[in-house]
């Protein structure tokens, strides 16, 4: 995952696959956060709740 | 003040997310992973300085050079010297693993025991060496007081000549017992026929190295035969410079596939062929004429002292060897026997050689002088490349032993089984003897580097056998099948731990002696088997006692060698192998004992190269011929129960125990044990798994035979045998002749340990025998079974 | 009398007596009991505890891996179907299908943490990742997209009537669910490549002439193939599980719309993937095999596989389902829609079989021999846990969560 | 590395010294064949003729150290079987291995062997005392084969640096199975380099490489003037083998 074992070398094979992992990370990450982040708001009354329904 | 559930899952939910901006889950897991490279019952090998030890090993009898790469002291691989005449860089699997034997604690008995558990189990207590030893004093005190020295029995499977051998017959001699036991294999037969025939009481070698031709009557070059180092090295040598194999035998095992030409005999014929092939020869006129005439007695006709004509070699035959005959008798096409004899007339160095598997199992004596007659006749005697009959080692004798009152007293009586013509009883003769006899023939057996019970052909007569002795003592380093039946076991030190000697190694063409001192201190509480007997001998007192003025082993030793720093022969390696004829070798000898002795444990061989000075042509026999008429055997014609004129000459004789029924021929291995020597647990992982899978033996059979039985891969069978029934499942290969079912030898252990004990059956002991008239040896290859499937 | 547990039904949800419901859990129980003391054994003492061989170096549960991600493709092409693609129908069945993908992932990857010689140190699957190799894209994505499933379980969860109390749960769930269509999304992508890793997993082992197959750029056609059964098949497990359900509960929950919208879907892929599936074996046994120098009849000289497999692999459980799937007034009919459904899933566990086990059992070298191998009762037992545990969670969810929407719609 | 197969006797030394070289564990059931390990490994094979035509011959197979997109270095997740460009020896990393035996469904030849127990050194039988140094054991759950002798390469460059060379000489540097082999049916050398041995044995037109035509490039070359031998290294078609004619003198 991270080129610290000593025998790493760096091929463009890594940026494509590390890159797209990282950006799927990054997306549920973000997503999650997200939710966090608004689900805090809601609480702490800085938003309005959503009315959702399904 | 509460925490209520809200706040309890905040604190969770907060201390979980906590920890994990905290360094130490990530450090955990890392520990953890390390912890699994470093699993504290996963061992590691401990450091230390690398050494390099020279060394012969002594599990068999090939007599190779090894190298030991030693880590401070422990041994930690065996390699083979290229530097060493006898293999020249050749080693076998059994020597590569013998390190495994060497320190496998339960392979091997480590310290004096005595048996707890019925005979057979294996199941000892430790005892002290002075316990051991008393033990052992008393007993055979006993036995000396009451005049009933010659109730003392000695079993050796020591080779033969060696210092420990001599020093057994002495101690037995000393004391006053004629039952000095041998197991008769094919080297105890060779030793018989070079007797009869060449009038030489020694070993017979092979000038394999300097042949171009091989003639192999079943010996199993590739399955262990000879010295298995040297024989595969020679085997890539023969391959390079195109020397020609001829294999005779009925199954496509290694040399028989391996072989330039793989004669698919029926198994026993081998001495009708060659008989069959010397007749082919004798008719074209293409024997070698000069030879037979000037040094061979007992080829043409011939008149006796009183005046009576006898048949010769020739003419018999010419009468009883027809190819069409042979043909009929082997199975083979008159063709093939003809095609052979022509091939052994175009060589210009061929010899003939004998033996079935490895060459321990014994055969006939008749029929090793039927096919070393072809050797005769082509003049292959002592000649390069051919057979050489005087390779002897020229070691001092040791002062003839003291024999006291009680000692005269017990040799008089005659040995249990008579006393062959080698001078020892065949172990096949004294187990019958003691089955046959009411009373007790014997009262204390001691046992000597030999495991007939796992070995011997119908040993479930010996196992019978050994019930009737009162008191069985092994000397065995390890923990072999008959050892189980012993009561008091006295270790010797396993191989490497002992100063080590093999006069003549096995086979081989000239005179060489092997020596290495030891290379490693006594692992476990052994005691050197030839210091053991000086030190009872010492402790019997009186003549035994003066039999034995030596200091130790080592002085008995020394006092030996003395010869063979008087003969001529080299202490030196030089460039040239030692196998090359009439070559100046520097003898590296200095004239100084200590720094003969020193310069011996050097190099770890005296040798002696071949000449062409025509002295190996003078036979010490009563005609001072070579004696294709033997009139060693017509003397002792009445004590050996011969018959016919016949009978004193080379000749085929049929063995089968039945019309009914399978064959079963065992076979061997070169990479698996099937003698005394255990056998490495790193051997069992080169066994397929067609001879040998989880605890199940297989045997080999032709596909269109078990057809016809019904049989199917892998099935689990019945074999029996007049003597027993055996458990076994089936392979087919094509190249087990029909008719005919291949079983290994050296499975079924009793002995030893967790690795080989109980995997598969021991065939040796269900295989039907009948005695050889000569020599005593057990005739096995004419066992008939029954199978029936489970 | 109303069940003790009354509470935590979905609202006015008819379910049946906790104690018939323990007595129905029974047997999953002790199904996963059994997979937990194999599991142990398996740990503690190490993979000594199968039958597995150097030969069989991957066996039962890697075929129980790759048959139930497969399986489980339903959530993530469901989830494609519903949130990016827009049929509005499926969202009926979403979250079964969402909690059978969460189910067969867990599941699978729990095995997988099993299966491994060294579990402890499974991880440097990622820290020492060689980018190169099928596994460890599968690993990645396996893992990455269990994270999503587990994102998309949550809000089921949180949906139960006593979490929905709690106004923070409540509105996280919410907030999850406005923001699914990104992680479904997500999800397709990571299955996408699993999918098809699973495939090239054997596809690209070109020294195994009865695997290796040809293909595009560094993916070869079981990459595809494996995507495209997964998807062919995923949803007719779906469907299959929700019928279960309906059967078990003997109500209605998912409207015949949501069903037959997977059912078509599932009709054109499977013919589509039936299609190539035989256009790949014709390639394979006319071309690459030959190739190798061996003739498709060489696979099946020796042990119980015959070329009967392949025929019942590719006929019976591809060429029949796609037929009957495709022909409209078969697939409307429900117990042949059953019968399709099952023939497909069986199809496809055969597929993952015959890759896995078969390909392992068929020797290369020309002097080796089949060897045969069946399963210790512990590998059974971890097996056959992913079961219980299947039943147990879908049991469970069923009981508390509102996994069919329609359901009060439904049974009025 | 090329093999005799014509030398070859099937003796087994070149096991049981590759077995005390790496320090293989041994079982007590060694006799079960699917589990035990072993890095060199005897196949025995069988002319398909009717008896007495038969006949037998082995093959000795270590690692075949695969040259091209070696099948076990590019499947392997974490790294831990790796190709080294500069000898072509292809390492085995146990400390790394998680034992998903992924390398070992990828390679067709069954050199990779895994351990399915821990090596097996029970206390006070002494079993340990032979172990070498220069390799270190196994731990369970990890896929161990055959490193072409990785370590005596080494001790070779470091005496080989300490007498102020850089380049080893031919035979300074063989593996344990090429040193045991009784019968001298291994060579062993730099296949690269046209001053050794092997590489002249290679070019001989009996010399053949196992399952060639899957494209795995083997370093290690066999040697057979036997037709029936040579065809039993690869899968071959009906009427797609071709029989050596042996060239004229």
């Amino acid at each position: 995952m991270f080129p610290f074992c000593f025998e790493w070398k760096w091929d463009p094979d890594h940026f494509i696959f590390l890159g797209f992992l990282y950006l799927v990370l990054i997306i549920v990450g973000t997503g999650l956060g997200v939710a966090f982040l608004k689900t805090a708001a809601q609480v702490l009354g800085f938003m309005r709740e959503r009315h959702f329904d399904h | 003040m509460g925490i209520n559930r809200r706040e309890f899952i905040k604190l969770v939910v907060g201390g979980v997310a906590g920890i994990h901006v905290t360094p130490l889950p990530w450090k955990l897991t890392d520990d953890i992973a390390i912890w699994t490279q470093n699993w504290p019952w996963v061992p590691v090998p401990e450091r230390g300085e690398f050494k390099e030890a020279k060394s012969i090993c002594t599990l068999c009898e090939g007599g190779c050079g090894i190298r030991l790469r030693l880590v401070d002291k422990r041994g930690v691989k065996i390699e083979s010297r290229e530097d060493f005449p006898v293999n020249h860089g050749g080693i076998c699997p059994l020597g590569m693993g013998g390190l495994q034997l060497l320190y496998n604690k339960d392979m091997r008995f480590t310290t004096p025991m005595k048996r707890v558990g019925p005979r057979g189990e294996g199941q000892f207590m430790d005892i002290s060496w002075d316990e051991a030893l008393d033990t052992l004093i008393q007993r055979l005190k006993g036995l000396r007081d009451e005049n009933k020295s010659h109730l003392l029995a000695a079993l050796d499977g020591l080779p033969w000549d060696s210092t420990e051998s001599v020093l057994v017959k002495r101690f037995l001699t000393a004391f006053g017992s004629p039952n000095y036991v041998r197991v008769v294999d094919q080297e105890s037969v060779d030793r018989t026929v070079n007797l009869i025939m060449h009038g030489i009481n020694g070993p017979m070698g092979f000038d394999l190295e300097n042949a171009d031709y091989v003639l192999s009557f079943g010996a199993g070059l590739l399955e262990g035969w000879g010295g298995s180092g040297r024989i595969l090295n020679l085997w890539g040598q023969w391959k390079t410079k195109k020397a020609k194999v001829v294999q005779v035998e009925s199954r496509a095992s290694n040399t028989a596939s391996k072989a330039d030409r793989w004669i698919a005999i029926r198994p026993g014929t081998e001495a009708a062929l060659a008989l069959g092939i010397a007749r082919e020869l004798v008719e074209r006129g293409r024997y070698n004429v000069d030879f037979t005439n000037e040094h061979v007695f007992g080829f043409g006709d011939f008149v006796d002292q009183e005046g009576r004509t006898h048949k010769g070699f020739r003419s018999l035959l010419m009468e009883a060897y027809k190819p069409e005959k042979v043909s009929q008798i082997t199975g083979l096409q008159v063709g093939d026997i003809k095609s052979i004899a022509s091939e052994l007339e175009a060589a210009k160095a061929p010899i003939i050689i004998w033996g079935r598997g490895k060459g321990e199992l014994p055969m006939g004596v008749h029929e090793t002088m039927a096919i070393h007659s072809l050797n005769v006749i082509l003049g292959r005697i002592g000649r390069p490349g051919g057979i050489m009959v005087k390779t002897g080692v020229p070691l001092s004798d040791l002062p003839p032993p003291v024999l006291d009152e009680r000692a005269s007293v017990g040799l008089k009586n005659a040995p249990i089984g008579g006393k062959g013509l080698l001078g020892c009883t065949s172990l096949y003769r004294f187990a019958k003897a003691l089955l046959e006899s009411k009373e007790p023939l014997v009262d204390t057996l001691m046992i000597f580097r030999s495991d007939p019970i796992q070995s011997m052909p119908s040993s479930i007569l010996l196992e019978k056998a050994l019930k009737k002795v009162p008191f069985i003592v092994s000397f065995s380093p390890f923990r072999d099948d008959t050892s189980c039946y012993a009561d008091l076991v006295l270790p010797d030190h396993a191989y490497l731990e002992k100063l080590q000697e093999l006069p003549a190694p096995k086979g081989l063409g000239y005179s060489a002696y092997c020596i290495s001192a030891p290379v490693f201190p006594a692992i476990y509480k052994t005691k050197a088997l030839g210091d053991t007997l000086i030190q009872v001998a010492h402790r019997l007192g009186g003549g035994p006692k003066e039999s034995f003025a030596f200091k130790g082993y080592e002085d008995v030793v020394k006092v030996r060698v003395k010869g063979l720093f008087e003969a001529k022969g080299s202490i030196k390696l030089g460039k040239e192998p030692a196998w090359k004829w009439g070559i100046n070798v520097d003898s590296g000898l200095s004239g100084d004992e200590k720094k003969d002795w020193e310069g011996l444990l050097k190099s770890n061989i005296w040798y002696m190269p071949n000449n062409t000075n025509g002295e190996h042509l003078i036979f010490p026999t009563e005609s001072k011929k070579v004696e294709l008429f033997s009139l060693l055997l017509k003397r002792n014609r009445e004590p050996l129960k011969l018959k016919g004129e016949e009978d004193l000459f080379p000749q085929y004789k049929p063995l089968e125990d039945g019309k009914e029924g399978l064959l079963l021929i065992p076979y061997e291995m070169a990479n698996w044990s099937s003698g005394w020597t255990p056998n490495p647990p790193y051997l069992t992982k080169t066994i397929f798994d067609n001879i040998l899978l989880k605890q199940d033996l297989f045997f080999e059979i032709n596909p269109r035979t078990a057809k016809e039985l019904g049989l199917k891969e892998n099935d689990y069978v019945e074999v029996n045998t007049k003597l027993g029934q055996i458990r076994m499942r089936v392979h087919l290969f094509e190249g087990a002749m029909p008719g005919v079912i291949y079983a290994p030898l050296g499975f079924g252990h009793i002995g030893y340990d967790e690795f080989i004990k109980g995997k598969g059956v021991n065939i040796s002991k269900v295989l039907w025998s009948q005695e050889d008239l000569v020599s005593g040896a057990p005739l096995w290859w004419g066992t008939k079974v029954k199978i029936t499937r489970v | 009398m109303q069940p003790f547990d009354v509470a935590l039904f979905p609202e006015n949800a008819k379910r049946c007596s906790l104690k018939l419901f323990i007595a129905w859990t029974i047997p999953w129980v002790v199904l996963l009991l059994w997979g937990l003391v194999s599991a142990v054994l398996c740990l503690w003492k190490g993979l000594n505890q199968t039958n597995m061989t150097d030969y069989f170096a991957f066996a039962l549960w890697i075929v129980f891996d790759l048959a139930v991600i497969a399986l489980g493709a339903g959530a993530f092409f469901t989830g494609f179907l519903t949130y990016i693609i827009g049929k509005k129908e499926l969202k009926d069945i979403i979250n079964a299908a969402v909690l059978i993908g969460f189910i067969c992932y867990s599941g699978a990857v729990a095995m997988l943490g099993i299966d491994i010689g060294q579990p402890l140190r499974g991880w440097f699957i990622f820290w020492h990742v060689n980018v190169h190799s099928m596994l460890a894209e599968v690993s990645f994505c396996i893992t990455a997209y269990l994270i999503v499933l587990l994102i998309e379980y949550i809000p089921i969860i949180l949906e139960n009537r006593q979490i929905q109390r709690v106004r923070e749960l409540k509105y996280f769930g919410n907030n999850l669910h406005e923001i699914m269509a990104m992680f479904a999304a997500t999800g397709t992508f990571l299955s996408f490549f699993h999918q098809g890793s699973l495939g090239g997993l054997f596809g690209v082992m070109y020294a195994r002439p009865f695997d290796f197959r040809g293909g595009f750029y560094v993916w070869p056609w079981t990459f595809f193939l494996f995507v495209l059964s997964a998807i062919a098949a995923g949803p007719c497990f779906t469907i299959l599980c929700t019928k279960l359900t309906e059967f078990i509960s003997r109500k209605k929950l998912v409207p015949d719309r949501a069903v037959q919208t997977l059912a078509k879907i599932s009709a054109g892929l499977t013919c589509l993937y039936v299609g190539l599936k035989i256009i790949d074996t014709l390639v394979w046994a006319y071309k690459l095999t030959p190739k190798a120098g061996l003739t498709l009849m060489d696979y099946y000289r020796e042990g119980p596989y015959g070329i009967w497999l392949l025929i019942a692999e590719i006929g019976i459980c591809g060429v029949l389902p796609a037929i009957l799937l495709i022909i409209p007034k078969v697939r409307e009919h429900n117990g042949w829609l059953v019968v399709a459904c099952l023939l497909n899933c069986t199809g496809i566990v055969l597929n993952r079989f015959v890759f896995t086990v078969v390909s392992l059992a068929i020797p290369v070298m020309p002097f080796d021999r089949f060897v045969s191998y069946w399963p210790t009762w512990q590998e059974w037992g971890i097996a056959l846990a992913l079961v219980g545990y299947g039943f147990l969670l879908f049991s469970l969810s069923y009981r508390y969560l509102p996994l069919f929407p329609k359901e009060r719609e439904l049974n009025p | 590395m090329v093999i005799d197969l014509d030398k070859c006797t099937g003796c087994g030394t070149c096991m049981v010294a590759c077995a005390h070289e790496n320090n293989l564990s041994v079982r007590p059931d060694e006799s079960d064949i699917q589990r035990k390990l072993t890095w060199m490994r005897l196949y025995k094979i069988t002319k398909d003729e009717p008896y007495p035509k038969t006949e037998v011959s082995y093959f000795p197979r270590p690692c075949m150290q695969c040259d091209h997109h070696t099948p076990c270095v590019s499947v392997c997740p974490a790294t831990a079987t790796d190709y080294d460009i500069n000898t072509g020896i292809v390492s085995q990393i146990y400390t790394r291995c998680i034992g998903c035996r992924y390398c070992m469904a990828a390679c067709p030849y069954h050199a990779r062997v895994f351990n399915w127990w821990d090596g097996y050194f029970p206390r006070g039988k002494g079993l340990e005392n032979y172990l070498s140094p220069e390799v270190s054991v196994r731990m369970r759950g990890v896929v161990e084969k055959c490193t072409f002798c990785h370590h005596r390469l080494m001790r070779a460059k470091s005496k080989a640096y300490a007498e102020g060379r850089r380049e080893l000489e031919e035979g300074e540097y063989v593996t344990a199975c090429t040193e045991a082999c009784p019968a001298k049916a291994i060579t062993f050398g730099d296949l690269n380099n046209p001053e050794h041995k092997v590489h002249q044995l290679i070019k001989s037109p009996y010399a053949f490489r196992l399952l060639e035509r899957l494209g795995t490039e083997p370093k290690v070359y066999y040697l057979s003037k036997k037709d029936w031998v040579r065809k039993m290294g690869d899968n071959y078609l009906p009427g797609e083998f071709k029989p050596v004619t042996p060239p004229k003198a």
